[in-house]
């Protein structure tokens, strides 16, 4: 509702998904999970987070067989063994058998062993070496409840929506990302891409993955980080190579200067705006929030919280507890006409 | 004399001493909270805390110290006394055959090793044929799956291309039949042994439980044990060998003729007294 | 005060007199009676919070409730129901129940046994005092730093949480040391520790896990509080200190937490099983065995919950190697019990239909266990609801449904009557469904990718469904909840009288009045087994007698 | 027919002995039991303190301001108290109440010593060195664990203060005292856990 829908890959949903909702004995409604495939993990869009599916499928089913065994085994004695009437003896009693249950400890070890090679296995797979030298780096930083991409190599810093190039023939960029918090523990999650890597203060954590096709993958934080946890999405959109040279081109600009938004540029700039945000070619230059300079390239606000469009920024500004109750982007109660005025400046900030 | 408890023989005749109750506890306790309170709280909470828990400790232990804290209790009436306990009625059934227990060794019977070496070679063969098959099928010729096992030992496959790799070789064949002939056999050998202590089904455990290990195993292992097989391996056929094989494997050991097990040992008072 | 009244429940003391007396017990089976009464009241807050948090996750972009209020909720429902509820309710089992099974007079140290309920029931109070005064904590139950920093969490919730905690934390400790003393010292004759109930195995376990395991919780608490109050730096992110720390920290204690959740409620399966399917135990030695390695591997799988902070790959394939191990001693069990109702003559009654609902729910979570285990699966679903799912598919389906099954097991012990036993299969199978469908489809939420601990989600997610399902799900276990107050509430006074023994058993506890006078047995029946009640209803055939008996048949 | 006969003489015997509160060896196993979990505590304590050695970014560090030689001397005080001790319950169980009396008095100024010194070096190192809890990681480690460590040899000369009073009233009689003995038990172990404390702070740590 809130995010604009984003081409779902309806091929790459298939049977995986569907075996899955059978796997849990819930047979309602298979397509009512069709939406879902934006974050669902069965849909994987990049190397590793295929193989996760896969071996998410090898120990669903080994686990499956386990369960069936056992619960069979249960279900089986509780009823071949219930008391009838007219039983009033004792039964025998078998106190133990030790090759049964020397069988049945060894069983499970070589379960346990072979799932642990194949972990072994998955996990170089998954993390395996590191990047190659020529991917596209990535600062990705966590704030509370807001992120914050920085291309060192491109001289770009945005919010948000983190802009990457994606597969296309011939050309399999990799784009290796920096995980860093500006204050407590995050988690980077698009399902779609890969598993999650948290974001803790005072290190710097990597994960990397190939580009996937072209279109638009959703996220989130992935550990609790305070009030506004539920409202930190992300998405990430990837563009053909084309796309992404003029994007950034156009990120690396300074905003745009339109003298018809004078007005509404100097309230902002009067305002405590600047002392925690940037917009690039002015004053402003705060750090404490999102950097506003190429406000409009963004297709949400507010980490995702709501549609970027007018009617949003105008309520974002007049009151931001209205749309992410508890953000640290404090209400300002700015006068309807300074609103008005500062959502013109920033809906020319291209 | 069956019962637990002797004939009561009088009321209040006997009685037991025990701690009396105590008020310090509770009062420690809160006093170690109010303490804690204190701190998000006032200080003065603090305060009343602490002294509270001085004088509750002063006063436990002049209660342990005085052996003031004990009361003695007097057996309460033989009608709230547990009645004492007798014989069941019921008849303890004993072991009908089939049963598995202590008293017999589990299993009675085992498969002679013999079946399980001629299991490993049956199944092996088995899964031979459905590789060849596969190699047909697939379009890549006979040699090829063979090749692709060997690569384990012949590092020198490994910068070979697909199109080599469906070419005979000789040193290939020969490694390649030494390995699969020797994991046949331990597979089939572990069979023969693993089969009868499980319960019933064997070819449940042998054809599909099995099989699934095995292939578990085997992708675990493969990015480390053959890379070039790894990279090339159809997994769905090679799923579906393993269970040709476990099937095959399984069949033989299951028919085969058992023998008994060493015979059961008669149950020593020793042995017997170990148990419980 | 000077002679107890045996019966208290049952005399017609004043009511002062009546609150004096259980204000100041030291009676093992009257404080046994207050932490199983108190974590049931406990049980009806976490509860009640819960059915809130499932209120607020009904429908995307519902206004329930704020984020601030839900994120009290969720970590007080889980701080409740780990420390408050269930911890205590099995503590609560213990206290009532070691003494009577091992034929001793109390607990090692009754006095200090008394100041352990205390510690629990104030630390619990003053935990949620926290919503009155400003604010309950908001922090998630396992309060990871630097969210709880003073910078992040401004306002003394988060120091309730604390404190609360150490307090009562307190008294989980020295009820670990009573209860190991008690096992270690105060056996009745004859009953070496081979011939242990096997409740009491597990109790013994449990104490250890208890004294290990809280220590380093009680020491990260201290370093947080000392951060939060007089500005030290362990957690400090800006000036150096670790978020990890705390994660190390809290999960040594966290990981042994769960088992010491879990291993009670084995103890009381491995008691009910058998007398239900009246078999002895199959593999009591194993069950044993399994005990105590489950001990010792969960010292040692802590990070298994921290494989998202990017630990090195050697490190993850240890700890998820060592979670894998875990199985095995689990399955032993697993497969211990089973055995036992293999061959048995199953009495369906309440107690036996919980037990096996606790078989066949925790194989579920322990599966998910393993699935979580696994690292690169863990990657993925971590922090989501398949995660919710799997800790209470076995907390829930495995310890709640265990002390189910013990509430209508020991009940007629502790009050002489029983429990009804029409509303008990009622509410067997109202809390069963309810339970598959609260948590059931939280699997697939996970898998689906909701996150949790977020309170509210948009519709376009693909959530709505499996929340819904959820929702009513909870309703429905409310219901059971309901049956089950209603049961005890009027079978505490009106139950049908049930007799010394009414389920012809096999351990001590049994061979005592129902209820027990204060001193518990005015003689001890001789323990030459682990079946001293077997050998005395069965003289033909006991469990220990063996010289001259002729070997019972065996038809080859 | 068999249970009641079989249960021997002596086996009867031990029932009436062991049989109900009190049974010998309870008080010890729960002490053990305890120190178990104190030193659970303390371990966590010195991890944490290991964890952040030299991972502080501003100074002062332990090498600039710990001064070993306070520390030794400490040292020596502390675990001389633990031979008074000792001595102090070798003459309690030979039923000398008034050596045991004396003993124990010197082994609570040794720990009273012990406190004042660590109180000496705190003022020390807040007035004159600048290192409080909340300076860097350093002084937030040290000042937990070495105060912890003080806290713990408080509450010892607390019970020993309790027992010497007790003594002195003749409240406690000669012979062996359980409550003696389980409060000397924590002393040493105390000591222990200042042995610890000082090889990681002062010695290996500087
Ligand atoms: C009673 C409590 C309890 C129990 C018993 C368990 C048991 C297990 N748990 Fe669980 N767990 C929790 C309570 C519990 N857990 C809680 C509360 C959390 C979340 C904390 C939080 O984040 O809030 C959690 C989270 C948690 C995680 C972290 C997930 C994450 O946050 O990312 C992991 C990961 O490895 C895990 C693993 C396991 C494993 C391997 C077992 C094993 O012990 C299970 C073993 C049992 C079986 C496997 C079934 C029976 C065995 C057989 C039938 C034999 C055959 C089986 C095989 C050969 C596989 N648990
Ligand atoms: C043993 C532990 C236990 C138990 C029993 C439960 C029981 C339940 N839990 Fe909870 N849960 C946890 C332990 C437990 N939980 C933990 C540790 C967390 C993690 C917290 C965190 O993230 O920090 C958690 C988190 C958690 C979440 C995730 C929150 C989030 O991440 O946003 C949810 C969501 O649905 C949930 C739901 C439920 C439900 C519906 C029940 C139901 O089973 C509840 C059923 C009970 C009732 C319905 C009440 C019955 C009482 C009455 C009806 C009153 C009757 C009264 C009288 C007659 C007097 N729990
Ligand atoms: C105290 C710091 C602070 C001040 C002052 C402040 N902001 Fe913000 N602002 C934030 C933070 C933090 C966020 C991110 C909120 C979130 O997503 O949770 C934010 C977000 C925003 C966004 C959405 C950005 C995006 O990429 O989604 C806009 C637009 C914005 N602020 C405009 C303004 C304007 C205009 C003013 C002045 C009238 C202002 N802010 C004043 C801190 C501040
Ligand atoms: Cu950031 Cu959750
Ligand atoms: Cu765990």
């Amino acid at each position: 509702m809130l995010l604009p829908r984003v081409e779902p890959k309806r091929s790459a949903h298939g049977w995986t998904s569907r075996v899955a909702l059978v796997g849990w004995g819930v047979l309602l409604a298979g397509n009512v999970a069709a939406a879902a495939e934006d974050l669902s993990v069965f849909s994987p869009a990049t190397r590793p987070a295929s193989s996760i599916r896969d071996l998410f499928f090898l120990v669903l089913g080994i686990a499956g067989v386990i369960l069936l065994i056992v619960e069979g085994l249960i279900f089986y004695c509780a009823y071949r063994f219930r008391q009838r009437r007219g039983e009033k003896s004792e039964p025998p009693q078998i106190y133990g058998s030790t090759p049964i249950e020397v069988a049945w400890t060894v069983a499970p070890l070589l379960t346990v062993f072979v799932l642990f090679l194949v972990v072994v296995r998955s996990v170089t797979e998954v993390r395996g070496e590191s990047p190659p030298a020529d991917s596209l780096r990535v600062i990705a930083i966590g704030h509370q409840w807001w992120w914050e991409f920085v291309y060192p190599d491109l001289g770009i810093r945005t919010a948000n929506e983190l802009y990457i190039p994606c597969r296309e023939e011939g050309s399999t960029p990799t784009i290796a990302l920096e995980l860093q918090s500006a204050d407590v523990i995050h988690s980077f999650w698009v399902p779609r891409l890969g598993g999650k890597t948290d974001h803790i203060p005072g290190r710097t954590n990597r994960m990397w993955f190939d580009a996937p096709e072209r279109g638009a993958y959703h996220g989130q934080c992935a550990e609790y980080c305070g009030t506004q946890h539920a409202n930190m999405k992300l998405l990430v959109v990837a563009e053909s190579a084309e796309e992404f040279r003029l994007w950034h081109e156009q990120e690396r600009r300074e905003a745009n200067h339109e003298a018809a938004v004078d007005a509404g540029r100097e309230r902002f700039l009067a305002l405590n705006c600047i002392n925690c945000h940037t917009i690039r070619g002015t004053a402003a230059a705060g750090t404490v929030g999102p950097d506003l300079t190429h406000l409009m390239a963004r297709r949400t606000l507010a980490a995702g919280a709501c549609v970027n469009d007018h009617e949003h920024l105008t309520q974002w500004l007049a009151d931001p507890d209205a749309i992410k109750p508890g953000s640290e982007m404090p209400n300002l109660h700015l006068s309807r006409q300074d609103v008005d005025l500062i959502v013109a400046y920033l809906s020319t900030l291209h | 004399m069956n019962s637990a408890a002797p004939p009561p023989s009088g009321p209040h005749e006997e009685s037991v001493s025990l701690p009396a109750p105590t008020p310090w506890p509770l009062l420690l306790a809160a006093g170690i909270t109010l303490a804690a309170a204190g701190l998000v709280t006032n200080w003065v909470v603090s305060g009343v805390g602490i002294m509270l828990l001085v004088v509750a400790l002063a006063g436990w232990i002049r209660e342990l110290v005085s052996h003031r804290g004990e009361i003695e209790i007097p057996w309460v009436e033989p009608e709230l006394r547990a009645a004492p306990i007798k014989p069941a009625a019921a008849r303890v059934e004993a072991l009908r055959p089939g049963m598995p227990g202590h008293r017999m060794r589990v299993p009675e019977k085992v498969h002679p090793y013999s079946a399980g070496v001629r299991g490993g070679l049956v199944g092996g063969a088995a899964m031979a044929a459905t590789a060849l098959l596969y190699g047909l099928i697939s379009g890549h010729g006979i040699w090829y799956p063979i090749n692709l096992l060997a690569a384990m030992i012949l590092t020198n496959f490994a910068d070979k291309s697909t199109v080599e790799l469906e070419q005979f070789s000789l040193a290939a064949l020969g490694v390649g039949t030494v390995i699969h002939g020797l994991t046949s056999l331990a597979v089939g050998l572990c069979y023969g042994i693993i089969l009868p202590t499980l319960p019933r089904w064997p070819m449940l455990w042998g054809g599909l439980v099995g099989p699934l290990l095995w292939t578990g195993a085997t992708y675990g292992f493969m990015g480390i044990l053959n890379p070039v097989m790894n990279a090339r391996v159809e997994w769905s056929w090679f799923f579906v060998s393993q269970f040709v094989f476990g099937i095959a494997t399984g069949m033989v050991v299951a028919r085969s003729e058992k023998v008994p097990a060493e015979r059961p040992v008669p149950r020593s008072r020793v042995s017997h007294e170990r148990r419980y | 005060m000077a002679v107890a009244e045996p019966l208290a429940m049952r005399t017609e003391l004043s009511d002062t007199a009546r609150l004096r007396a259980w204000s100041t017990t030291v009676d093992h089976k009257r404080i046994g009676l207050l932490y199983v009464g108190t974590s049931l009241i406990f049980l009806v807050i976490g509860g009640l919070e819960a059915l809130l948090i499932r209120w607020q996750l009904w429908a995307p972009e519902l206004r329930v409730l704020g984020p601030t209020q839900f994120n009290q909720l969720f970590t007080m429902h889980g701080t409740t129901m780990i420390f408050f509820v269930v911890m205590p309710m099995l503590l609560g089992f213990a206290n009532y129940l070691v003494p009577l099974m091992i034929g001793a007079r109390d607990m090692a140290f009754p006095r200090l046994n008394a100041l352990s309920y205390w510690l629990y029931a104030l630390g619990g109070a003053l935990t949620h005092f926290s919503f009155f005064a400003g604010g309950a904590p908001d922090v998630g139950w396992f309060a990871y730093a630097p969210l709880t920093e003073y910078t992040f969490s401004r306002g003394h919730s988060t120091d309730y949480w604390i404190l609360g905690l150490l307090v009562s934390g307190l008294g989980s400790l020295f009820t670990g040391i009573n209860l190991l003393t008690t096992i270690l010292a105060l056996r009745a004759p004859g009953m070496n520790l081979a011939r242990m109930p096997l409740f009491v195995w597990m109790m013994l376990v449990d104490a250890i896990l208890l004294i290990f395991a809280i220590p380093p919780l009680t020491a990260a608490q201290l370093m947080l509080l000392l951060d939060r109050s007089l500005g030290a730096h362990f957690f400090d992110t800006q000036a150096g200190g670790s978020a990890l720390l705390w994660q190390h920290l809290f999960w040594f204690f966290g990981h042994p937490e769960v088992y010491i959740l879990a291993l009670p409620a084995f103890g009381m399966i491995s008691e009910i099983v058998p007398v239900f399917s009246r078999k002895v135990i199959f593999g009591y030695e194993s069950v044993a065995a399994a005990t105590v390695t489950i001990g010792v591997i969960s010292m040692g799988v802590w990070a298994h919950h921290m494989f998202t902070v990017g630990m090195s790959d050697v490190l993850d394939a240890i700890f998820s190697g060592a979670s894998f191990l875990i199985a095995v001693p689990t399955g032993i069990k697993m497969f211990n019990w089973i055995a036992t109702l293999y061959g048995g003559r199953l009495r369906f009654e309440s107690p036996l239909l919980f037990a096996v609902g606790f078989l066949a729910m925790f194989v579920m979570g322990g599966l998910t266990g393993i699935m979580l285990a696994a690292v690169p699966i863990d990657w993925q679903v971590s922090d989501s609801y398949f995660v919710v799912a799997h800790f209470h598919y076995v907390l829930f389906g495995g310890s709640l449904f265990a002390i189910m099954a013990g509430f209508f097991y020991w009940f007629p012990k502790a009050s002489g009557r029983r429990l009804s036993e029409r509303l008990g299969r009622w509410q067997f199978w109202i809390m069963l469904a309810g339970f598959n469908l609260t948590f059931g489809p939280m699997h697939v939420a996970g898998l689906l990718g909701m996150p949790r601990r977020i309170y509210t989600y948009s519709d376009d997610r693909g959530w709505t469904l499996w929340n819904q399902l959820a929702t009513v799900g909870a309703l429905v276990l409310g219901v059971a909840f309901v049956l089950f107050f209603w049961n005890l509430f009027v079978s505490w006074r009106r139950g049908a009288p049930a007799g010394d023994d009414p389920w012809d058993a096999w351990t001590l506890e049994w061979a005592t009045h129902s209820p027990p006078a204060p001193y518990n047995f005015e003689t001890i029946p001789p323990v030459h087994s682990r079946r001293p009640l077997w050998d005395l209803k069965h003289p033909q055939d006991p469990d220990w007698i063996l010289p001259d008996r002729a070997q019972p048949e065996v038809i080859a | 027919m068999n249970a009641g006969s079989l249960a021997n003489r002596s086996e009867r015997r031990r029932a009436a002995a062991e049989f109900g509160l009190g049974a010998h060896d309870a008080p010890r196993i729960g002490m053990l039991a305890f120190l178990c979990s104190e030193a659970a505590f303390f371990a966590t304590l010195i991890i944490a303190y290991l964890t952040y050695l030299g991972q502080a970014d501003v100074g002062p560090t332990p090498g600039e301001i710990l001064s070993l030689g306070l520390a030794g001397a400490n040292t020596v005080v502390l675990l001389s108290s633990s031979v008074t001790l000792w001595w102090a319950s070798q003459a309690m169980t030979a039923g000398r109440t008034r050596s045991a009396c004396s003993g124990l008095i010197v082994t609570i100024l040794l720990g009273s010593l012990f406190l004042a010194g660590t109180a000496y070096e705190w003022r020390e190192l807040i007035d004159a060195r600048g290192l409080t809890i909340s300076t860097n990681l350093f002084g937030t480690t040290y000042y937990t664990l070495v105060g912890c460590h003080a806290f713990h040899v408080t509450l010892g000369v607390l019970a020993m203060l309790v027992l010497a009073g007790l003594l002195a009233s003749r409240a406690l009689s000669a012979g062996a005292s359980r409550g003696f003995e389980l409060v000397e038990w924590y002393w040493h172990f105390v000591d222990g856990v200042w042995i610890a404390v000082f090889l990681v702070v002062y010695v290996w740590g500087r």
